[in-house]
């Protein structure tokens, strides 16, 4: 805390900052609006008691403005932040008679309240330096290297946490659940055999153009193979018989539909894919 | 006189020995030592100041196959021997089957070998009863009336809770990255806070020792 | 006289523990070298001592964790090239995590949330508590019964802290009334990221869990 403060406060720097160019637009660094708000309160080189909300809402919109002009897209938090800003900046500047609506907190306490959480994350932030700058275990300084010369091993204290607990239940509920998984019923598809035998049975009326759909047979009642087992059954054994020369099937394009058709009378023209043996 | 020291003076090398030493993962020969001082550095000097300083100490320096190494006093070796056998860590099996039965309590031996897939060594459960997280709480009203176990106080104690009711839940696991967004279809958390105590019969005085196997024909259901 | 000396003198208690200290896989408390010799054996004057025989040395006697252990001079890092184990990266995000809940604890998810004014990433505290840093404590007895995390021992010893009072700065925020997890009365900030599950409301005046943190240091010893 005593490092934030400064003895010699430097207003005229802070004032010639042009707050657009003081602060780069430069997102990936920040946490979110609380983060950047820090920063920006860090360019008014001033105590953080000592911080002018007003110009920091100025900051804060230019900011905003900033990352707009150059295509940045702000999280909703930031935006909203801003436009709560905005408002507590209109609030301060308002006469000081002028009361604001029933219950509401009065401005200059609100502008307390956020130079306060300001503080607050600025402590953290010394906090997590000061913490990071000690010694740490196996980087700066170290025990005994020697696990073999290790023999007394610490008894009254069992390493156990609530997380290894509650990680060792999820850890088993989840096995348990492995163990007894049932994959359900085997999914039954229609035979390619079956899709043969029943192709060779309709190829004699296939005089005409006729889609996958009307030759593949209809599915019966909730048993038995999926619509798209007798669809895709028929489909490769329309193909088989396309090889031995029975029929022939053709497809506009890509993914449209199929149709097929029995060799020989009434082959239709145009230019449409066709698989000839 | 320069006003900053480039070659370190004796003590200085000492101490770095004496770090380097200590923190070893085995004996280290002079060379090894030499090897990580300022060029010049009297490794030999080093060594036999320290071999003198932890004369007579709990710890001495000790000259194995011409490798140093820091070792406990011979002397003192009956302290070392001691209650090393004292569990520190909770095996797996131990803290599987503890968390089982805080979430699932009362609950039987069986059923904590059902959620777990693996029988129970005699030794876990003893283990937790003994160290006082589980205790007995009852018999279950089902045929074999078998015992059923709970957590006990120091449970609570050694994790900080106050009551069963803080235990984690659902939640919490979520939130600690155990259970994904999807939970596991079937995954229910009970609540051993509200665990139907009238499910179990209390134990007897000297019930304990009953063996669980024994039948009982009075049995309600 | 008698040819055996029955109580060990203050030079042989020093040696033991220095004995029992060196060959420990990790921290001892004063109580645990205790059980280790005989009957009212000064195991704090023992400590004093060897801790002022080893100040300086390439070894020190440091106290983590309210637990004694030595350890290489910190400022002799530079020589542990083998030895150092690059420590897993925090993030940024997971540092200030982990400074918030070490100063604030015991504090709750939503907490740590509205000092840093956004929502706690996925994945920043399951690593602090995979990593045995950050603990669960218990829960908060406001709406909601949010669960409460503080720090491990694993933390303490980890920076080389012997308790939590030693935190830094940790005295001078507390009086500046940085360490007060209430933001003043009435004052919301937009937090669209916060969660409406009711973590949000402020603690009721008087709640239990208040004074914990001053708690904390009086009960952990």
């Amino acid at each position: 805390m005593t490092e934030a403060f400064q003895p010699n406060l430097d207003f005229t720097a802070a004032e010639q900052v042009d707050a657009r160019e003081a602060f780069v637009v430069d997102l990936d660094g920040y946490e979110g609006p609380l983060h950047v708000l820090l920063a920006l309160a860090r360019t008014q080189k001033v105590d953080l008691l000592k911080l002018s909300i007003t110009r920091l809402a100025e900051q804060y919109l230019a900011f905003v403005h900033e990352a707009r002009r150059r295509n940045f897209s702000l999280a909703a938090d930031y935006l909203v932040m801003a436009s709560w800003l905005a408002y507590l900046k209109s609030r301060l500047l308002l006469p000081r008679t002028e009361k604001g609506k029933g219950g509401e907190m009065p401005a200059e306490e609100m502008a307390a309240a956020l130079a306060f959480r300001l503080q607050k994350l600025e402590a953290m932030r010394k906090a997590v330096e000061a913490i990071t700058a000690r010694p740490q275990l196996k980087r700066d300084v170290f025990a005994r290297g020697d696990p073999q010369a290790t023999v007394i091993v610490p008894s009254d204290r069992i390493d156990a946490s609530l997380y290894e607990l509650m990680a060792a239940y999820v850890t088993q509920r989840r096995r348990e659940e492995q163990r007894h998984y049932n994959p359900g019923q085997r999914v039954e598809a229609f035979a390619l055999e079956a899709a043969r035998d029943w192709l060779r049975e309709v190829l004699p009326r296939l005089e005409q153009w006729t889609s996958l759909e009307q030759v593949a047979p209809a599915r019966r009642g909730e048993d038995g193979p999926t619509q798209a087992s007798f669809t895709a059954s028929t489909l490769s054994a329309s193909l088989e018989l396309v090889k031995e020369g029975a029929m022939d099937v053709k497809q506009a394009e890509a993914f449209a539909e199929l149709y097929l058709k029995r060799r020989g009378r009434g082959r239709g023209r145009g230019q449409v894919l066709e698989l000839v043996p | 006189m320069m006003g900053i020291q480039f070659a370190p003076d004796h003590g200085e090398i000492e101490r770095r020995v004496e770090a380097l030493l200590f923190a070893a993962a085995g004996p280290l020969s002079a060379a090894e030592i030499a090897r990580r001082l300022p060029e010049g550095a009297d490794v030999g000097g080093a060594i036999s100041a320290l071999r003198e300083r932890y004369q007579g100490r709990g710890v001495e320096l000790e000259c194995v196959a011409d490798r140093w190494q820091f070792r406990t006093a011979a002397d003192l070796s009956f302290l070392m021997t001691e209650e090393r056998e004292e569990p520190r860590r909770l095996s797996k099996a131990a803290l599987e089957t503890l968390a089982i039965i805080a979430y699932h309590q009362p609950c039987t031996r069986a059923e904590v070998e059902s959620v777990r897939g693996v029988s129970l060594s005699r030794g876990t459960l003893d283990l937790l009863l003994e160290m006082g997280f589980v205790r007995l709480r009852g018999r279950r009203r089902s045929p074999g009336r078998p015992v059923t176990y709970g957590t006990a106080d120091k449970f609570l104690e050694h994790f900080g809770l106050s009551n069963l009711y803080d235990l984690p839940g659902v939640q919490e696991m979520k939130a600690a990255g155990l259970l994904d967004l999807s939970i596991p279809v079937g995954f229910e958390l009970p609540d051993p806070s509200r665990a139907p105590d009238g499910d179990d019969e209390p134990l007897l005085p000297g019930d304990e020792d009953a063996p669980e196997f024994a039948q009982d024909f009075v049995a309600e259901d």
